[in-house]
């Protein structure tokens, strides 16, 4: 079990990861939503994987770690104002730039810019 | 517990387990958009309603007092499904998706979709 | 403690001018006057005990830490400098009073020249490198600010640029220097330095220390190859040449020389580099103040050729040669003084500095050219004037001298040469200037200044005079005392007599007044020969210089600084890749020795999940809306993992979080573009996967060596104390309302600080709203669609009780604060999304911005309340009651903490959503910014 | 009094809240006076916590009264006490600044501000790891909020960087705790510290990666190279009473390298013994370098001074690395004296660019400007500070540097970039003031003259370059004793679980 | 028909019932604590949100309101069944339909249950409602007869909802 | 037996969830997208009253209450996205 988790924390800091170094706000707020799933998991993992084990006194027979619980969804609600803000902030700049590009400015590519972005880019 | 208590809700389990089965088979296999939106809206209802009860029962068996807190999901189920049911469909007619071509009275789809009288 | 008065005095003078400006220009001369002489006064109080061959010193402690004291030290060296500084202040003050025109700055001018004076005394007195050091800087700024008072003229500002560099940089490489010297014998103490002065020879460091201490002094003192700023400070008032750049200023290196003699001289380093930069600028100044048509340009490059001749004296590590040397510093600087305002009266008379223009000056202003002719023939080094004799010392000791062996004949005979240069321009300046002719075409006819100008130059002259005529009744004592503490022991016999007979120093007098006259004589070839090559502009060099290594730093800034953020994050994420990965090579095996739980369908199915939607999220990036949908799928399993791996709580807000962002996102792509094409290369799509992919696979490893490895925390105090302590069951929420509440009353701040700022990005944004959707399509016309808006409001009573109902039950099972918080924003927006602002507008009157704030009050005063009950912040009460029929019940503070946490997350969520929805409307925000 | 320590955190949060709230919220006068006035209580709060913990000792504060390591604890040093002292000064001169108008130029300034210095505080005081992120999450996102300030596209993409990669090196911030929570099993700064050297060979390769990630993270703070470019652009963007504020900003990262490093990871860690050194040496050296070169290069003095920021990292960098007492204090000397100049040169910047019209505070030939006399002395003792000329303040701090270097095997490495660097710095800044004050078009100013209200705020900030001279001997005896209780790790350790006690 | 609430107290006492039910069910208990706390959220919540409630024709015939929803229950569980059947079967024998049935009902509350209904029984979805409210479009998984069907849902389900409504 | 029923309804509604999956792969509108998701939403549902039977422990309950009620809304969210673009107007 313990590796299956393991795999897929990577896979979604992978996921986060490679988004958020692409070029368009929103892609980076979705990577940096995926990344915070991974982190969230990850931190949670601290406190090692337990089944039938909520920290709930008498309700199991033997608990599972609270704290990194605490933590984790202290680390959520901070995500959530974060993402919220950069949401924001990407429209603002697009509101400002007239692109969505986290430069401000569409760099010069080989690749021709799709139809779609001409339009709303 | 008692063997007809486990076995009412091995049965409930079960049958609400093919139930939702279902609705997801016939999201998948059915031909056209329409179609497939029966599958899920419907149903998830019956089956989502035996699992509950199966539950119902088992909580209330174990726990020693009447358990009656998950008709409140079914009761919200209930509720909503059938605006899910009808949002889908709108955005469905919006894009004008293509359906059977066996389907009888197409056309009031256009209709519908300008909500309009036939 | 009056050594620093006699400092503090002139610094204090920095301030009188500003004052008695309005006065008038007499009053202001005279006020500033009064507190350098009255230093001066202090000195000549003291000068009886040094010549009586004691020295002063007085010390306060100042900053330890850094060994810095103020310090003094007054003996015959500083004396001497006093005597010079203080002196010739006074005098140039005199002068400037009359130099100035009416348009100049005088307060201003008067108060650098103080600060540039009582930085001057600081040298001269300090007992401490660390105090010497800090004056001596003090003094290029000082000069800094003088050379630029006119700095309307692009060659003020230069020369000021240039000689602060210069001289800066000379500071630095000084203070290196000292700062060796100082951990050498382990004290900034100038006695114990000079104490220890083989100590320091010893010293594997001491090469080291003394060349930077070198280069101090000689950038200071525009000694080869640094000499070239000097003559560009010549745009400075000439009141301002007279003084810093002959008399007192470029006399520091000199000084610093002198100073550290005892600790620093007498090895063949020294010797080798002292005395070899003395000749070369001795040579290289005298001859190209040859061909300077500037009057002071030509002063200039004397000046500089003077220096070296003290340099070089400096340098030939015999102990007559230092008194040579101190001797010539008198003499140079009385007769340059004299020269340079000589050199100013001229050019205020006449308006013209220009050699050629200037001829037969001698009708015009017969007295100033008596003065200035006098001064120059000194400077020449005639007899019965001061700079005969300190010559005549100088010829002597260049063939005492034996350092270089079988070639060092061939000192004597350059000094010589320069000399025979020095004869000839300063035959030039009193020639081209006073007779040759006609003056041509001057700016004004030229007549003699005011008197008072003149009383200075008179002055100086006079000393030059009594110094060259009765050198032992005048000078010798002040040469003695001076050369003592330059010594540190006793200065060896010399005889300050006009006339030594016929010896090899009087022919080489001779030979360089002959080889003067002929150079000067035949000096049409001699220019010509000059004229082939056009000499380099130092100016135009060393801006050219700054001007490259400004435009390289640019270029190096542009290219790594492109203002990319993705090259950024790149370099963020090989960083984190480095660090995170390198530790792991001493992680012998992955798999710790914490026993795995089995593996079961349900959960493999979950990966499955989480892993092809995640890997859908990317592939499909570009295709927003389906990315989103992944999105929610990965959030959906996330929070499913949380339930299995038993975290109720975590599963709740993870669900309730992940629907309010999904429909924040939702909000938000509207005004995006929907779709966008590839715009990585493959290259850089493969480079940025590789770098995901490691990182991925750190994380993962880490996460995995970490899950299989035993651990005891100090969780099972919660568990234990949660209770009793807490008085709640759901260790999770008690651990957030109580043992951790402190980072909960902070997360809800962020989150209320989120969305003010939120609110301030929204305020006044002017957004591209799309009419047709990306397919082109019309939108729906159906804004409110009915089964929805009448589903909703029927839904919203049941909302508004389940949050209520997770919200008291989550201190003892899963729910609380934050999850009926976020349930309630939903149970509203949903009202928002289904009527449509308008509806909304008169039936909520809420104010969002209140709700967050009063959130965050109320949980700020349950922390506080616990202080009315003498408790640390944050302290929680609990207890249990028991009404009749209703039965037992808990109350508990943290219930209260909780309603903060509440309020504070609707108010938020709501400000954000509500606003963001709001955009599209008439009920924008409108707010003062960017208007 | 026993509550002291919880005031640098809890005045500006109340002072924000209560400015949300009406009567406060509904006009700007008010809160202005509001927060003028809180922010005088909170220096002379901070001055009276600096001397309690110098006098009594460190304070240890224990929220809810759960004993450490199990409760979050509030640690009150010379060195927090000094960093919190320090945002404070700064603070009410950048409050001050702001007060003139520039507060007004966008919605909830004020809030913003203290709740970016409670952030501050709070990062300053905490003795638990994940508080620690909390309060950087809290100064983060009051910055974000407060880099827009005033609007613009500038502020907006420069926003968009500095957001973006902040949000990124929090992802990593919370790895790291999650190694650290995962193998140390404790959250509490001085009980890992007690823990560290007892992990077994498993545990300390996990924890050193843990470290390392924090290293990245505090690193990316303190715009420690190579993830230092998103500052120059950054701080040039923002509105000038932010920009000074800022100024302490990279040091919240120093100071969090310092604590984290010297306590969990010092000398006496066993095998994850000063984890971070290694990398500190040669990131600190081209961090100094690389912000000499910005210096030269910079075509205003906005980025210039940001630059300077850049410069004061890397020297502190170097300071951290040698890992000694002299050099600590050295460090915090230099960390108090730096802050501060940086700060005015800041406000200074933009007294000159709203002076000048579109040149702005461009190196180039503009108008002349009102005042020129008072803004060309105030940037005159910038100037001479920054380079570290005597008789101010950045002298002192470069001796104390470079001595603190003598005898360290590195020396022939820090000696000459340190040096370097000021000549950079004074080839940069004399070319920069004579253009702006001594190069004109001789056409007179048209803006109104500048209110007093801002010059005071310069004013203030500068006396204390001459101040920290004069009191030198003062300061560096303070810093002295902050440096020997930060690297006496037993000491801490003993305090803290008295404090508990 | 602009009907005000009837008590201003308790503006919806059916809603108000029904929450206090939803407590009592949430909770699993009918302990006089949670009587008391759910009578008074029962009390508080639709004052708080009555204002948010377009007026809506008020509810009559409470008999007939639990006949109905028991016929509906049971027509849930046979469509079911029904669905399922067609669902596992060949897509070949399904004949789809898009019907139209004329409404006599009016307002929001009263189609959007019998739309509601419609979705929830034998094969048909309620797609949409026409923009005056006089035609709800059913799309029908297997329609056998037009009229029938129209009929089943006028008979069946819209009479009773009259009733109910008495509109 | 139970435990055999609930194995065979768990892996029902696994098998449903991986359908839902694969649906939301091959689309080929966004409506049966999103379809698939509600889908889903209510099978996750579904799988947590499985769960919370099997280990006989009522701390699930409020969690697919949760989803039951905010589902709907993201559902509903999508689809008025895919009408009108704006949510809230
Ligand atoms: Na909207
Ligand atoms: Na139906």
């Amino acid at each position: 079990m313990e590796a299956i988790y393991a795999f897929c924390v990577g896979v979604l800091t992978t996921c986060g990861f490679f988004l958020v170094l692409r070029g368009r706000t929103f892609t980076v707020v979705i990577g940096l939503t995926l990344l915070s799933y991974a982190v969230n998991l990850f931190l949670f993992a601290s406190g090692r994987l337990k089944l039938d084990g909520a920290a709930v006194l008498g309700q199991s027979a033997e608990y599972s770690d609270p704290l990194p619980q605490a933590l984790v969804l202290t680390a959520i609600v901070i995500g959530f104002a974060m993402t919220a803000f950069v949401v924001i902030l990407a429209m603002r700049s697009r509101a400002d730039q007239g692109n969505d590009h986290v430069d401000g400015q569409i760099p010069e590519l080989p690749i021709k810019l799709g139809s779609s972005d001409k339009r709303n880019g | 517990m008692e063997f007809w208590i486990e076995l009412v809700v091995s049965v409930l389990l079960v049958l609400g387990a093919i139930f939702v089965f279902i609705g997801s088979l016939g999201l998948m296999k059915l031909p056209d958009f329409y179609t497939r939106l029966h599958g899920p809206t419907k149903a998830t209802t019956l089956g989502m309603g035996c699992l509950l009860v199966a539950s119902m029962a088992l909580v209330t068996n174990q726990q020693g007092y009447l358990s009656l807190h998950e008709l409140l999901i079914t009761l919200f189920l209930l509720i909503t499904a059938p605006v899910t049911a009808h949002m889908l469909a709108k955005t469905a007619m919006h894009h004008t998706l293509e359906m059977m071509d066996k389907t009888i009275d197409k056309d009031l789809s256009k209709r519908a979709r300008e909500r309009k009288n036939p | 403690m009056n050594l620093l008065w006699v400092v503090l005095l002139p610094l204090i003078g920095t301030l009188v001018p500003l004052l008695t400006e309005r006065f008038g220009r007499n009053i202001c001369a005279f006020s500033v006057a009064i507190l350098p002489a009255w230093s001066l006064i202090l000195v000549l109080m003291y000068a009886g005990g040094i010549f009586d061959g004691d020295a002063i010193r007085q010390t306060i402690e100042w900053i330890p830490a850094i060994g810095l004291d103020l310090s003094f030290r007054l003996d015959g060296l500083s004396l001497l400098f006093l005597l010079l500084i203080l002196g010739i202040g006074l005098l140039v003050i005199l002068y400037a009073r009359y130099y100035l025109s009416s348009k100049d700055s005088m307060g201003q001018f008067y108060a650098y020249l103080m600060l540039f004076m009582s930085a001057m005394v600081g040298i001269v007195i300090s007992n401490n490198l660390i105090q010497l050091w800090m004056f001596w800087e003090l003094t290029s700024i000082s000069s800094f600010l003088l050379i630029s008072f006119w700095w309307h003229k692009s060659e003020a500002r230069k020369g000021a640029r240039m000689a602060l560099t210069v001289t800066g940089a000379g500071g630095l490489a000084l203070l290196a220097g000292l700062l060796l010297i100082g951990h050498m014998v382990d004290s900034y103490d100038l006695d114990t330095v000079l104490a220890s002065g083989d100590a320091i020879r010893a010293d594997a460091y001491y090469p080291v220390a003394l060349i930077l201490v070198l280069l101090g002094a000689f950038t200071k003192s525009a000694q080869f190859p640094f000499h070239f700023w000097l003559p560009h400070a010549m745009s400075a008032p000439t009141p301002v040449s007279a003084y810093l750049h002959s008399a007192t200023m470029v006399k520091a290196g000199i000084f610093l020389m002198a100073r550290f003699y005892p600790a620093l001289a007498g090895t063949d380093l020294w010797f080798i580099i002292v005395s070899l930069t003395g000749l070369i600028t001795l040579l290289l100044g005298a001859y190209i103040a040859l061909f300077k048509h500037d009057l002071k340009g030509l002063l200039a490059y004397s000046t500089i050729s003077h220096l070296g001749l003290i340099t070089l004296l400096l340098g030939l590590n015999s102990e007559l040669a230092a008194v040579a040397a101190v001797f010539h510093v008198i003499n140079h600087a009385i007769f340059k003084a004299s020269l340079f305002m000589a050199a100013g009266i001229i050019d205020h008379e006449s308006g013209s500095r220009d050699m050629r223009k200037l001829n037969g000056l001698w009708k015009y202003m017969p007295y100033t050219a008596t003065l200035a002719i006098v001064a120059a023939l000194s400077m020449a080094g005639v007899p019965l004037l001061n700079g005969f004799l300190s010559k005549e010392m100088f010829f002597a000791e260049t063939l005492n001298q034996s350092m270089l062996g079988s070639l060092s004949w061939i000192i004597p005979l350059l000094a010589t040469v320069g000399a025979a240069f020095s004869v000839a321009y300063s035959l030039r300046f009193i020639h081209d200037v006073f007779f040759n002719g006609e003056p041509i075409d001057l700016p004004k006819t030229p007549k003699e200044p005011p008197r008072y100008m003149k009383v200075p130059v008179e002055i100086l002259v006079t000393l030059c005079l009594l110094v060259g005529i009765f050198p032992v009744y005048v000078v010798e004592d002040l040469l003695h005392v001076a050369s003592f503490a330059v010594l540190s022991h006793a200065v060896p016999e010399h005889n300050l007599a006009i006339w030594h007979g016929f010896n090899v120093p009087f022919f080489m007098s001779l030979l360089a007044m002959v080889g003067g006259l002929t150079i000067y004589y035949n000096r049409r070839h001699l220019f010509q020969f000059q004229a082939q090559f056009d000499e380099p502009d130092a100016k135009h060099i060393f801006e050219g210089a700054v001007q490259r290594v400004v435009s390289t730093s640019a270029r190096i800034t542009e290219k790594l600084e492109n203002g990319s953020l993705q090259r950024y994050i790149f370099l963020l994420l090989i960083s984190t890749l480095v660090m995170g990965a390198s530790p792991l090579f001493d992680l012998s095996q992955n798999t710790g020795s914490r026993a795995q739980i089995p593996i079961d369908g349900v959960t493999i199915t979950g990966a499955v999940l989480l892993i092809l939607s995640a890997i859908a999220t990317v592939i499909w990036h570009r295709r927003r809306f389906l990315a989103l949908i992944f999105l929610s799928v990965v959030g959906l399993v996330v929070s499913l993992a949380f339930a299995q791996f038993s975290a109720p709580d975590l599963a709740l807000t993870q669900l309730s979080v992940e629907i309010v962002t999904i429909i924040l996102l939702l909000l938000a792509l509207f005004f995006l573009p929907q779709n966008t094409s590839k715009e990585s290369s493959n290259r850089r799509l493969s480079g940025d996967l590789f770098v995901a992919g490691m990182i991925g696979c750190v994380i993962g490893t880490i996460c995995y060596a970490m899950l299989t490895s035993p651990l005891n925390t100090i969780s099972d105090f919660f568990l234990a104390n949660s209770k009793t302590g807490g008085g709640g069951t759901n260790v999770v929420n008690v651990i957030l309302v109580d043992f951790r509440g402190f980072d909960t009353l902070g997360e809800i701040t962020v989150l209320g600080i989120a969305a003010l700022g939120i609110f301030k990005l929204i305020a006044n944004m002017r957004i591209y709203m799309p009419t047709r959707d990306d397919k082109g399509r019309a939108w729906s016309n159906d804004p409110h669609p009915m089964m929805f808006e009448m589903v909703s409001q029927s839904l919203l009573p049941l909302a508004l009780l389940v949050s209520v109902y997770i919200f008291l039950r989550g201190h003892n099972v899963p729910g609380g604060g934050f999850i009926a918080g976020l349930i309630t924003a939903v149970a509203i927006i949903q009202q928002y999304i289904a009527h449509g602002v308008q509806w909304i507008k008169p039936r909520v009157k809420i104010d969002y911005q209140w709700l967050i704030a009063g959130g965050i009050l109320i949980a700020t005063a349950t922390g506080l309340g616990s202080w009315i009950f003498d408790k640390p912040f944050l302290s929680t009460w609990f207890d249990y009651f028991n009404l009749p029929w209703i039965g037992e019940f808990e109350l508990a503070s943290a219930m209260l903490f909780d309603l903060g946490v509440y309020l504070t997350v609707v108010g938020a969520v709501m400000l954000i959503l509500a606003n963001l929805g709001k955009l599209t409307t008439s009920e924008r925000i409108i707010s003062k910014e960017n208007v | 009094m026993q509550h002291l320590p919880m005031l640098p955190i809890l005045l500006p949060m109340l002072a924000a809240v209560f400015m949300l709230l009406p009567p406060l919220s509904t006009t700007i006068t008010r809160q202005r006076v509001f927060s003028i006035l809180v922010m005088v209580l909170l220096v002379i709060g901070s001055v009276f916590l600096l001397l309690d913990s110098h006098q009594q000792g460190t304070q240890v504060y224990v929220l809810g009264g759960w004993q450490p390591p199990f409760g979050i604890t509030l640690v009150a040093d010379r060195l927090s006490t000094l960093m919190v002292l320090l945002t404070s000064v700064l603070g009410l001169c950048a409050q001050l600044y702001a007060c003139a108008g520039d507060d007004n130029d966008g919605m909830y300034f004020h809030p913003l501000f203290m709740f970016q210095i409670m952030g501050i505080n709070g990062a300053f005081l905490t003795g638990d790891i994940f508080n620690l992120f909390v309060f950087f999450e809290i100064l983060l996102i009051a910055s974000y909020a407060l880099l827009i300030h005033g609007g613009g596209k500038q502020k907006t993409k420069a926003n968009i960087h500095y957001v973006i990669l902040n949000l990124v090196g929090s992802s990593i911030f919370l790895f790291a705790l999650g190694i650290l929570y995962g193998t140390i099993g404790s959250l509490n700064i001085e009980d890992m510290a007690s823990k560290v050297p007892l992990l077994g060979e498993h545990e300390q390769a996990l924890a050193k990666a843990g470290g390392l990630l924090l290293l990245v993270v505090f690193g990316l703070k303190a715009a420690l190279l190579p993830l230092h470019f998103w500052l120059p652009k950054t701080y040039a963007a923002a509105s000038a009473p932010v920009a000074a504020l800022f100024a302490i900003m990279t040091k919240v990262g120093v100071y969090s390298i310092l604590r984290v490093h010297t306590t969990i990871f010092g000398e006496d860690a066993g095998a994850l013994a000063s984890i971070a050194i290694p990398w500190l040496w040669p990131l600190g050296w081209l961090t100094l370098i690389m912000g000499a070169i910005g210096v030269l290069a910079s075509p205003s003095l906005r980025l210039t001074s940001a630059n300077l920021v850049i410069v004061s990292v890397g020297t502190l960098m170097l300071a951290l690395a040698m890992e000694r007492e002299a050099a600590t204090s050295a460090a915090l000397y230099y960390t108090i004296h730096s802050t501060l100049v940086t700060g005015a040169l800041f406000l200074i910047a933009d007294l000159i660019s709203e002076q000048r019209g579109k040149a702005e505070d461009r190196y180039v030939v503009a108008r002349n400007m009102n005042h020129a006399k008072v803004i060309g002395i105030a940037f005159f003792i910038a100037g001479l500070t920054v380079i570290g000329m005597p008789p101010l303040s950045g002298f002192v701090g470069k001796i104390l540097i470079l001595q603190a270097a003598q005898g360290v095997v590195e020396m022939a490495w820090i000696w000459p970039v340190v040096l370097l660097s000021g000549l950079a710095c004074l080839v940069a800044i004399s070319r920069a003031g004579t253009t702006i004050f001594w190069r004109s078009t001789g056409d007179s100013p048209d803006e109104e003259p500048i209110s007093a209200l801002k010059l005071i705020a310069v004013a203030l900030l500068l006396c204390a370059s001459p101040l920290l001279v004069v009191f030198g001997g003062v300061v560096t005896d303070y810093t002295d004793l902050a440096a020997d209780q930060l690297h006496d790790r037993a000491a801490y350790i003993d305090t803290i679980h008295e404090g508990g006690e | 028909m602009k009907a005000k609430p009837r008590f201003r107290l308790l503006p919806m006492p059916l809603h108000s019932l029904l929450l206090l039910i939803v407590w009592l069910l949430l909770n699993n208990t009918v302990a006089p604590g949670h009587l008391v706390l759910g009578a008074f959220l029962a009390f508080v919540i639709p004052l708080l949100t009555s204002g948010m409630q377009d007026p809506q024709p008020g509810f009559h015939k409470p008999l007939t309101i639990i006949r109905y929803v028991l016929m509906v229950l049971g027509d849930i569980v046979v469509a079911n069944f029904e669905v399922a059947r067609l669902v596992i079967g060949s897509a070949k024998k399904l004949n789809p339909a898009f019907v139209a049935v004329p409404l006599d009902i009016e307002y929001g509350l009263p189609i959007t249950i019998l739309a509601s209904t419609v979705s929830l029984t034998p094969g048909t979805v309620s797609a949409e409602i026409s923009e005056d409210k006089k035609w709800l479009y059913v799309h029908v998984l297997n329609l056998t007869d037009k009229d029938e069907l129209i009929e089943l849902i006028k008979h069946r389900y819209e009479r009773p909802l009259l009733e109910i409504f008495q509109c | 037996m139970l435990s055999i029923a609930i194995m065979i309804a768990a892996i029902l509604v696994c098998v449903s969830l991986i359908l839902n999956l694969w649906r939301l792969f091959i689309g080929p509108s966004r409506p049966d997208r999103i379809l698939a998701l509600d889908t889903m939403y209510i099978n996750s549902i579904a799988l947590i009253i499985l769960f919370g039977v099997a280990s006989s422990t009522t701390l699930y309950f409020e969690a697919a209450l949760l989803i039951a009620m905010l589902g709907f809304v993201s559902t509903a969210a999508m689809c008025k996205y895919i009408l009108r673009g704006d949510l809230i107007e």
